[in-house]
């Protein structure tokens, strides 16, 4: 099915770059461009061997490793409680994101629920960090097509974001907030107001760049029909998240498989996708995932129960035996931790499913065919962390 | 007269004899250049660098149009050549081998060919030079005046036919007679921005190049175009065979 | 609560609860995959482990793909192997640097024990498949034994297990066969050994101990009457 | 004037020497504006920030910060590099804009050099430092230097054709080349009779105006056009390998190039440095006709800056097809409807 489909993608940028096809008959010599692991495309040490003829893309092989930690190994000798420290910098523009489905996993390895309160809590830190990423995703995907301003704005409006996190946890970029059978504190005086007032800025920041960024003939034109990823063949790559729902396949962990703990079942939301499959689309959909994140954020500040954040745990942490699979939708795409216990202090093995990996692992398939501008476009739109890629 | 218009008017005089001289060492220093430039294009075994020192050969031969005052032959020699063609040369070397550093095949063999081409080239140029200008003689000294007056000048605010503003000199004449006028006269008539109305004033080149190709030589111009569209054509249908 | 009261009451909802959707999918798999499938679990409203012998792992991978579940999650490997460095890394008894030794011994100590689904040898091969219509989800695994760490692979079937069995195969030393490009996907082409092992030191946790854990951070809402054990 | 004045300026060499002053400061003096109000301050204004601070009032001494910067940098050639080539690169970039300021008029008698053919000759020189970009470009012995070089000649040659064939409406409604005649023509024009505010050929040109900008935008290499500079796929393009003062002289390139192909849209377009209601032959224009042209000078460049700041970049491609289906189409149209309406007014 793989060669097929290939064949019709080639097709298909054949006729779409008809005019630019003229030098492609003339033999000039093959070249190697090098991407990375220093290059302004790439935001991080990603770097991609691009075997060009003219100016399209050959073969493509991205290579990592540059920015490997290796905290699947580090973690088997760290502490449940201490695990979350490393699994912050896994995505480190959504932190908290990533600490949430250990936790979860641990929880059920334990046995134990987070009183309600933490579990609305949560799930509002986990959408917020949602938006915290994806709008630094969105301005980059600006620089990444030539327009510089849209990541100022990007920036600016996640500041307010990133203050209400940092009012609540203390930690602007690694909250480390997440605790098994709760959080660590409760929400400050007055968080609550402010935060509708950021959600209020970052629905603003949604509609300024959907007028400047999105509507823009230029940048459809650069995305339009660019990086298709038929439904199908994104699956097989494991695709997760937006760039799966860019594809038409209307799967959403949250509310398909919400993991016990997390509270997205009480909010009213809706789950955007967009048939066609291309970058524009993969970007159309991530701009609403932000609105609905804010919808989400509104609707559970407003009925936030009282009472405690922590259930009852005991103060040194020993997980029950086990093996627990728990996934959420992160930022990025989906996030799951397999988490094997032996009962001791520290877990056995810790498999981390983190989003970007699978979701770049389809460029070498993806960017067949495609001009140089092209390859910085779709990165752009697959959206991925270096981190999350590397661990 | 503000300091600028004073400096603008003598910009306008170029007959003085420092001028002649600047032109002299600029004539000079040019040639000196693009016989040394012209000399390494054939000799240099970097392919870029010989397009490259032909850039400045053909620079050269456009500064020496402008030196001799037919500024419009000089810019098309620039964007034609320049801008055009030799564009197109690095374009494609570079394209192609884009190799930085000497490339042995282009040390030819052939040389003895090449030096018998360029001597029989220099001797029919020569000879077809001496034999148009065998008798001519370059003069020297004051140009002869040529006076154009405006049939319409004007004076107060009031457009005159020039008849009536100069009566003493034009009593008498019949429209086919020539008059000689002294500058002194024609400054007084027609006033400096007078002169630089639109059509009014152009001796220039320009206009004798525009007149002939429009009017003398239109048939080998439109054939020209006709030749080059069949060319733009021809390689539009070599490029597009599939 | 206790551990042992929790892994208690987890034992008896298990036998209590019958997950008739997750029960029908694996007759549907043992039926399908008939000696390959050697042993399975299933976690009632959870999740379903499978385990299948080495030469049916590229099988498997075949009928669940055909079995709509095309989503491929990941694929990774496990090391059951106890570590030789001591199993609880706060304990502060084994800090030698010389782990070859220690490693029999706390080898013969500790007795390997496989998780979910079983298992008989040292290393096995694990991935996850998801079927995104119905919400259904596999887990697979595939025992390896020690001196012949050949398995197929999944790529024909799953294009995404490309990545992830090139990690596995230098994390773990696991070779998949047919794979079209066994480099290194992280680690420097010329790396000695395969970290992920268990018995691959972690050097600087050997160089320099863990303290063990020195500060517990009291817990909010954990007042004195807290039962800890 | 006391002697010594005179006999400087009735010499050859005196007024030849203040032409070149003239020229430096005519070409320098609104690159360092523009670099300043637009790149520091407008840009600023649009991302939501508020730009050098610290360097002088409100920053205004920033850019000799940055200049004092590029001076003090080493001069770095790569190891593969073609020395001679690579050092000379700027300077030919460079030199083409010197070239084409020669043909501005600033004023009734403020000019450089009057040519018959001073439009004409700009746009042949402008053509010139296509070889500085593709020599930076072969060069730097880079990949992306190359692309980059590449990538620009391919689009300066292209947009070329665009920019003649707009100038040429205005051409054919002014009946002349030169560049003074061409304000002239506007500042003595009428529309419909009316000759209150002369007549600025963007009101009858308007669609030459348009095609003028766009196609400017894209000899400049600015965003939209960026392609060959592109940052986030060519990190630099052919600047990629230059540093130092030689950066310095590209980036002054950039920005002088900038400011002089809005003095000659503002010549063909706005009237270049004359105003409605004073008589053109005034000597007043000799003084206030630099300011003139430089106030037109901060329109045509606040254009060109805020596409810069707006817009993403189009794909080579893309920007091909939109030259050769689209704006060369159109500017024919242009010039067969202006000699139409020529003859038939």
């Amino acid at each position: 099915m793989t060669a097929v489909s290939e064949t019709e993608q080639l097709r298909y940028i054949s006729q779409q770059a008809a005019d630019a096809r003229v030098n492609v008959e003339i033999e000039t010599e093959g070249m190697t461009l090098n991407l990375g692991p220093q290059h302004p495309a790439t935001h991080g040490t990603l770097r991609i061997i691009a075997k060009l003829d003219g100016e399209q893309v050959v073969a493509a092989e991205p290579v990592m490793g540059y920015m490997h930690r290796g905290y699947e190994k580090l973690a088997e000798v760290r502490t449940y409680p201490q695990v979350t420290t490393l699994v912050n910098r896994i995505d480190w523009v959504g932190s908290f994101a990533n600490e949430t489905p250990f936790i979860l996993a641990a929880e059920k390895l334990m046995e134990i629920e987070a009183p309600p309160r933490a579990q609305y809590i949560r799930t509002i830190l986990h959408e917020m960090s949602r938006i915290a990423n994806v709008i630094l995703g969105i301005g980059d995907m600006g620089v990444q097509v030539g327009a510089v301003t849209p990541i100022f704005f990007a920036f600016r409006d996640r500041e307010y974001v990133l203050n209400q996190i940092e009012a609540v946890t203390g930690g602007r970029f690694h909250p480390n907030f997440d605790r098994i059978g709760g959080l660590k504190d409760d929400l400050p005086a007055g968080w609550i107001q402010n935060t509708k007032n950021a959600m209020e800025k970052v629905r603003e920041f949604c509609d300024q760049i959907e007028e400047l960024m999105y509507g823009n003939e230029i940048f459809q034109a650069r995305t339009r029909g660019i990086g298709i990823i038929p439904a199908d063949i994104g699956l097989s790559y494991g695709l997760s998240g937006v760039n799966i729902r860019g594809s038409g396949v209307d799967w959403d962990v949250r509310r398909d498989a919400t993991p016990h703990g997390l509270v997205y079942d009480k909010a009213d939301w809706k789950v955007w996708t967009h048939p066609d499959g291309d970058s524009y689309s993969r970007m159309w959909v991530r701009l609403q995932e932000v609105r609905e994140g804010t919808k989400i954020v509104d609707q559970l500040l407003d009925d936030i129960p009282s009472g405690p954040i922590m259930a009852k745990v005991p103060r040194i942490i020993k997980v029950p035996a086990g093996e627990a699979y728990v996934e959420t939708e992160n930022p990025l795409g989906v996030m799951g931790y397999y988490v094997i216990s032996k009962g001791d202090l520290n877990p056995f093995r810790v498999k981390i499913r983190s989003a970007s990996f699978n979701n770049v692992s389809i460029t070498p398939w993806l960017l067949k065919g495609v001009y140089v501008p092209d390859i910085i476009t779709i990165l752009g739109s697959l959206y991925f962390i270096l981190g999350d890629i590397d661990r | 007269m503000t300091l600028l218009a004073q400096v603008a008017s003598d910009f306008n005089e170029l007959t003085s004899s420092e001028v002649d001289i600047a032109q002299n060492i600029a004539f000079g220093m040019i040639a000196a250049v693009m016989l040394f430039s012209a000399f390494r294009t054939v000799t240099t075994a970097n392919v870029v660098h010989a397009a490259l020192y032909l850039v400045i050969v053909l620079a050269g031969v456009a500064a020496l149009f402008i030196l001799l005052g037919s500024d419009f032959v000089g810019a098309t020699q620039v964007l034609v050549y320049i801008g055009a063609i030799i564009v197109l040369f690095l374009f494609g070397i570079m394209l192609t081998k884009a190799r930085l550093g000497d490339d042995e095949s282009v040390e030819s063999e052939r040389r003895g060919m090449g030096a018998l081409v360029g001597i029989l080239l220099l001797v029919v140029m020569g000879y077809a030079l001496v034999d148009t200008f065998e008798n001519a003689e370059l003069t020297f000294g004051e140009p002869e005046p040529i006076a154009y007056v405006p049939t319409e000048v004007t004076v107060g605010d009031v457009p005159t036919p020039v008849l009536e503003a100069l009566p003493d000199v034009f009593a008498g004449l019949g429209d086919d007679d020539e008059v000689t006028i002294s500058q002194a006269d024609f400054d007084s008539l027609v006033p400096e921005v007078q002169r630089r109305v639109p059509g009014a004033e152009v001796f220039g080149n320009n206009k004798q190049i525009a007149d002939s190709i429009f009017s003398q030589y239109i048939v080998p111009f439109e054939a020209v175009s006709v030749l080059l569209l069949a060319a733009l054509i021809g390689a539009i249908v070599v490029a597009r065979k599939e | 609560m206790s551990d042992e009261t929790a892994v208690a009451e987890t034992d008896e909802a298990e036998i209590v609860e019958v997950d008739e959707a997750r029960e029908a999918l694996l007759s549907e798999l043992t039926s399908e995959l008939a000696d390959g499938l050697v042993e399975s679990h299933v976690r009632a409203g959870d999740d379903l482990w499978i385990r299948v012998h080495r030469d049916a792992w590229v099988d498997a991978g075949m009928t669940l793909k055909q079995m709509d579940f095309g989503y491929f999650s990941f694929l990774s490997a496990i090391d059951w192997l106890p570590s030789p460095f001591g199993r609880d890394m706060n304990s502060q008894v084994d800090l030698t640097l010389t782990p070859s030794e220690d490693a029999d011994d706390e080898a013969e100590a500790e007795p390997m024990e496989t998780g979910v689904a079983g298992g008989e040898t040292r290393f096995q091969v694990f991935a996850r498949v998801n079927d995104i219509t119905t919400g259904r989800a596999v887990t697979l695994k595939a025992d390896l034994p020690d001196d012949d760490l050949n398995v197929g692979t999944w790529i024909p079937v799953y294009p995404g297990a490309n990545w992830h069995e090139r990690e596995a195969r230098e994390m773990y030393g696991i070779n998949f066969v047919g794979h079209p490009n066994p480099r290194n996907l992280y680690l420097p082409g010329d790396f000695q050994g395969h970290p992920m092992r268990k018995d691959y030191a972690l050097l600087s946790r050997r160089i320099k101990p863990w303290p063990g854990i020195v500060d517990v951070e009291p817990m909010p809402g954990d007042d004195d009457e807290g039962d800890d054990s | 004037m006391s002697g010594w004045i005179d006999t400087f300026f009735d010499s050859y060499w005196g007024p030849t020497g203040l032409r070149t002053l003239g020229g430096l400061v005519a070409v320098l003096l609104p690159a360092g504006a523009l670099v300043y109000i637009y790149l520091f301050k407008l840009m600023s204004f649009v991302q939501s920030r508020i730009g050098p601070m610290e360097a002088g009032p409100q920053g205004s001494l920033q850019l000799l910060a940055e200049v004092g910067k590029a001076f003090q940098k080493e001069d770095i050639f790569p190891r593969k590099a073609d020395k001679i080539v690579f050092a000379l690169a700027p300077f030919v970039v460079l030199m083409s804009t010197f070239l084409l300021v020669l043909v501005v008029p600033f004023g009734p008698d403020a000019w450089f050099v009057n040519l018959d053919t001073g439009i004409y000759f700009a746009l042949a020189v402008s053509s010139v430092s296509v070889i500085g970009i593709l020599m930076a470009g072969w060069a730097s012995a880079s990949k992306y230097s190359l692309l980059g070089g590449l990538r620009a000649a391919g689009q300066l040659i292209a947009y070329e054709l665009p920019l003649v064939l707009a100038v040429m409406g205005v051409v054919i409604q002014a009946g002349t080349l030169n560049m003074q005649d061409i304000v002239l023509a506007q500042a003595e024009g009428e529309i419909f009779g009316w000759g209150g505010i002369g007549n600025p050929f963007i009101l009858t040109q308007f669609v030459g105006f348009a095609i003028f900008l766009i196609a400017m935008q894209a000899e400049l290499t600015q965003p939209p056009f960026d392609m060959p500079v592109a940052e986030s796929e060519l990190v630099s393009g052919y600047m990629t390998e230059y540093s130092g003062v030689r950066f310095l002289l590209f980036f002054i390139g950039e920005f002088a190039t900038a400011g002089v192909f809005a003095m000659i849209a503002s010549v063909l377009f706005l009237g270049g440095w004359w105003v409605p209601g004073i008589d053109p032959d005034s000597n007043l224009f000799n003084i206030v006709g630099p300011a003139v042209m430089f106030g037109k000078v901060l329109f045509v460049t606040l254009l060109i800056f805020w596409f810069r700041f707006t817009y993403p970049r189009f794909r080579e491609d893309q920007l091909q097809r939109l030259c050769w289906k689209f704006l060369i189409p159109i500017s024919l149209l242009n010039i067969v409807v202006t000699g139409v309406l020529k003859v038939v007014f």
